[in-house]
């Protein structure tokens, strides 16, 4: 049992530390990347390592923690549905809001190799 | 540490007075319709946020307060809830005060759509100069 | 030993948001700062569970599924009126 | 942004902290709160010690909204809906549109995904506002978060796609109306129960009070649902659901009607 | 009939959410999900399910979790560590395009799974579709090519396999 | 274990609530002083992420299960509705 306990322990803190260095590295990458479209990048980053992971290793740690009491179970669910819903969502709302500015021609593809979708973007 | 907390808690307290100062100056002194929505609604927030504030409870003895709700129902927890929960009730106060915000919004909503349509500007110094 | 780390962490997610929210205030278009938004909340969806988890008080997870379910609406409301101008029809 | 104007205010909020740490401490949360707030922390769920106060209740918070101060919400409901229905009269200025088949919606993606997601939100919701009286939510909560469902169902696929699918002002205005009569049924019961057995009882009344020992039943089958608390909540769930469906649909629909300006 | 068989999926769908979200299954919680569930399945039956003799199949669920699996170590393993050596290299090499790619896939769900598959691994972004050339326009950060079948391979070929052992 | 931690929970619990609503302060100059009302907008949806946040750290998790569906999801809607049917700029 204290095995157990502490194998999901360290995974769930492996896990966290990676989301905490992806984290930061997409910050990073906003400020470093100068146009939409390559923060886009930079987004999906701190999306997934940077949330979706480190929410399923803050599960595997809160199963741990006998302090939780009578709700012990419903932190651990709730993470996990609040995981998968991120993995659903956000993927769908950059995908919108890519395409929203790329109808709209608020920011130009730059730099750019080619635009087969509307040349005039492109540059 | 024990006055390093509480400056860190009363910075918390002087941002909502600073956002408050802040959102009762766009409410009077900017001309835009939508802006003066946008500076009723988080006026309203802060002034909420305040009551809330007003009612949280310090760390007793290096544990933290807790929520309102007993998640434990045996007398002696009881006993530990009162001595640890934050207040309930201006968080009670303030639940229906944001359900009635939000109606009160839409009403503003609506109403800025009308004097759109019969003005054709949402500018005050303009709507005030034209007079019907 | 282990909330010793959680409360690290929970700093260095703090150090991202503030400077991802550089990015949501001075961003150059709309479509930067909305995405700076979109990540910003999801990475506090983690420094909620991790405080949730430090404080040990479990009713308050509860913020978490709300909170990500409706940035997206508001992804979707910035995306329709670019694309169309409007939202409504 | 200038990081001037930053500097400024941040060094702004940090000097009037400092001003309230020396000057006013006293506005800084304690580690005690104020006596009225023990005695609702004390009494939430105390069948022990105050059998005769309690509003059996694990959550504070919907048992001041709905027991302790239950003639406070009702009347500040009463203001929520006075508001809204202000909002909708003002739309006899307007003109609905005809709903269309033609719509104008977001890729294909975004339409799937909301299509899964719908379900998720309105499930979501129901718990919020049915678990009310044991975990943190109640009836606002859970009608504000279903209510965002036709906001994003609109902004996803078109206007016309409710009505389409059935969903229409009439059918909501019933159940806002139901809902209503639900609570002001509710805050009656027990007073009418009272006057048809000829025993004392208050209106608004949940458990028994040392007075007038007609009370609801705390339990059903062995499940709490701490008397009236449940009622309300799931009948102030459907209105607020239904009140502001009906209030965005009216303004997502609505069109300026041009011969309104007299021209 | 089919109305029924739907409006079931959704129901599953629902009472698991209700569930997980309510974290625990006293006597209460499992009515008032039943019901709640019920009322959610006669709504949306006939917004979120088209054929409801797929979602039972147990091979297709056994390919979803094997292509979850794979995913989530391999895939995005590979693509993550990709773009944070872009981004933290001093001269910050990015080569980006809007390239176009057919794909050959027919339902929405299957379409969606793959896109989103796409959007999630950094690096290629999906910024428009459009169904009647059945077309992806994705951003790429280092687009390789610019020959649409080309890019097909690159990106998402092994995607699209999975997603139409599941879902078609 | 160790015998002191390098930083109390409490004051580390404090410090977050600091920085959260400090960046709200900066938000909330922004949504008023731009002149595009749809920026205006956006920045109070920043706004109301970080005091739903705030919420969170004041121990309110009721208020903050009404405060997001409405501050973030509904009234950011609601405003575009009205901005994209009257006009965007606001003149100087």
């Amino acid at each position: 049992m204290l095995e157990a306990q502490l194998v999901l322990v360290l995974v769930g803190s492996a896990l966290l530390c990676l989301g905490a260095f992806a984290a930061i590295v997409s910050a990073i990458g906003f400020h470093r990347f100068k146009n939409f479209y390559l923060r886009l990048h930079a987004a999906t980053v701190g999306t997934i390592w940077g949330s979706v992971y480190p929410l399923i290793g803050a599960a595997l740690i809160a199963i741990t923690i006998s302090e939780l009491g009578a709700y012990r179970w419903f932190v651990p669910g709730a993470i996990i549905v609040a995981a998968i819903i991120v993995l659903m969502l956000a993927p769908a709302g950059s995908h919108a809001l890519a395409r929203g500015v790329h109808r709209a021609r608020v920011a130009r593809v730059k730099p750019c190799l080619a635009d087969k979708l509307d040349p005039e973007l492109c540059g | 540490m024990e006055a390093v907390n509480t400056y860190l808690l009363s910075v918390t307290l002087a941002s909502l007075l600073v956002n408050f100062a802040i959102s009762l100056y766009a409410m009077f002194f900017k001309p835009h319709y939508v802006k003066k929505v946008i500076a009723l609604t988080i006026l309203g927030d802060t002034v909420n946020t305040f009551a809330i504030y007003i009612g949280y409870r310090r760390w007793v003895e290096q544990r933290p307060p807790r929520v309102p709700v007993l998640t434990d129902l045996r007398p002696e927890a009881i006993e530990e809830f009162k001595n640890l929960a934050v207040d309930p009730l201006p968080q009670a106060l303030v639940l229906t005060a944001i359900v009635i915000g939000l109606a009160v919004i839409l009403f503003l909503v609506f109403l800025g759509w009308i004097l759109y349509s019969h003005y054709r500007t949402l500018d005050m110094r303009e709507i005030k100069r034209l007079k019907g | 030993m282990v909330m010793d780390l959680i409360l690290a962490l929970i700093l260095l997610y703090v150090v991202a948001i503030l400077l991802l929210s550089i990015v949501a205030l001075r961003g150059q278009t709309i479509g930067d700062q909305v995405l700076a938004i979109d990540v910003i909340t999801y990475m506090s969806l983690v420094l909620l569970s991790l405080i949730t988890i430090y404080l040990k008080q479990p009713l308050l997870i509860v913020l978490l599924i709300p909170l990500a379910l409706w940035v997206y609406a508001l992804d979707i409301y910035i995306a329709k009126y670019l694309e169309r101008g409007d939202l409504g029809a | 942004m200038r990081l001037v104007e930053v500097i400024v205010l941040i060094s702004t909020v940090l000097a009037v902290a400092l001003l309230i740490t020396v000057g006013f401490e006293h506005l800084v949360p304690s580690e005690r709160v104020r006596p009225v707030a023990e005695f609702y922390l004390n009494a939430t769920y105390n069948q022990y010690e105050l059998r005769n106060y309690t509003a059996m209740s694990p959550e504070a918070v919907t048992a001041i909204v709905w027991d302790f101060r239950g003639l406070d919400t009702l009347f500040e409901t009463s203001v929520f809906y006075l508001a809204l229905i202000a909002g909708l009269a003002l739309t006899r200025g307007l003109l609905l549109e005809r709903a269309e088949k033609s719509g104008h919606g977001l890729s294909i993606i975004v339409r799937t995904v909301t299509r899964i997601t719908a379900p998720m939100i309105v499930a979501v919701g129901a718990s919020i506002g049915l678990h009310g009286h044991l975990t943190p939510g109640g009836g606002f909560q859970g009608g504000s978060v279903i209510a965002v469902l036709p906001m994003v169902v609109i902004v996803v696929f078109s206007a016309s796609f409710l009505v389409i699918k059935g969903v229409t002002t009439t059918k909501l205005l019933v159940v806002r109306s139901l809902g209503l009569t639900g609570i002001g049924l509710t805050a009656i019961a027990v007073f009418l129960v009272g006057i048809t057995l000829h025993m004392p009882a208050y209106v608004f009344q949940n458990m028994a009070k040392p007075d007038a020992q007609i009370s609801m039943p705390y339990s059903v089958a062995g499940a709490l649902i701490s008397g009236t608390l449940w009622f309300f909540n799931i009948f102030e769930m459907f209105a607020v659901a239904a009140g502001f469906s009906i209030a965005f649909i009216a303004l997502m629909l609505a069109r300026t009607l041009e011969s309104s300006r007299g021209e | 009939m089919r109305r029924v068989s739907r409006g079931f999926i959704v129901f599953i769908l629902a009472f698991t959410v209700y569930v997980v979200y309510t974290g625990s299954i006293s006597g209460y919680d499992i009515v008032t999900g039943v019901i709640v569930s019920a009322v959610i399945g006669a709504l949306f039956s006939n917004i979120v399910v088209e054929k409801p003799i797929k979602v039972v199949d147990p091979r297709r669920w056994l390919h979803l979790l094997v292509y979850a699996l794979l995913y989530f170590t391999y895939y995005e393993a590979k693509a993550h560590i990709d773009v944070i050596r872009r981004i933290l290299h001093p001269k910050l090499p990015v080569n980006p395009a809007i390239v176009e790619a057919p794909y050959r896939i027919e339902s929405d769900f299957a379409i969606t799974a793959v896109a989103n598959s796409i959007t999630n691994t950094p690096g290629t972004v999906v910024v428009d579709i459009d169904p009647s050339k059945k077309n992806f326009y994705i951003h790429w950060i280092s687009a390789k090519t610019l020959d649409p079948l080309e890019a097909r391979r690159e990106i998402f070929e092994t995607f699209e396999k999975h997603a139409k052992r599941i879902f078609e | 274990m160790g015998d002191k931690p390098m930083l109390p929970g409490e004051t580390g619990v404090y410090l977050v609530m600091a920085i959260i609503s400090l960046l709200s302060v900066v938000a909330v100059y922004m949504a008023v002083k731009t002149r595009d009302l749809v920026k205006a907008v956006i920045y109070s949806a920043l706004q109301s992420g970080l005091y739903s946040i705030l919420y969170f750290l004041l121990l309110a998790p009721d208020i903050g299960l009404v405060y997001i569906p409405v501050a973030v999801g509904l009234i950011p809607g609601v405003l575009l509705v009205l901005i994209s049917k009257t006009e965007r700029w606001e003149k100087e």
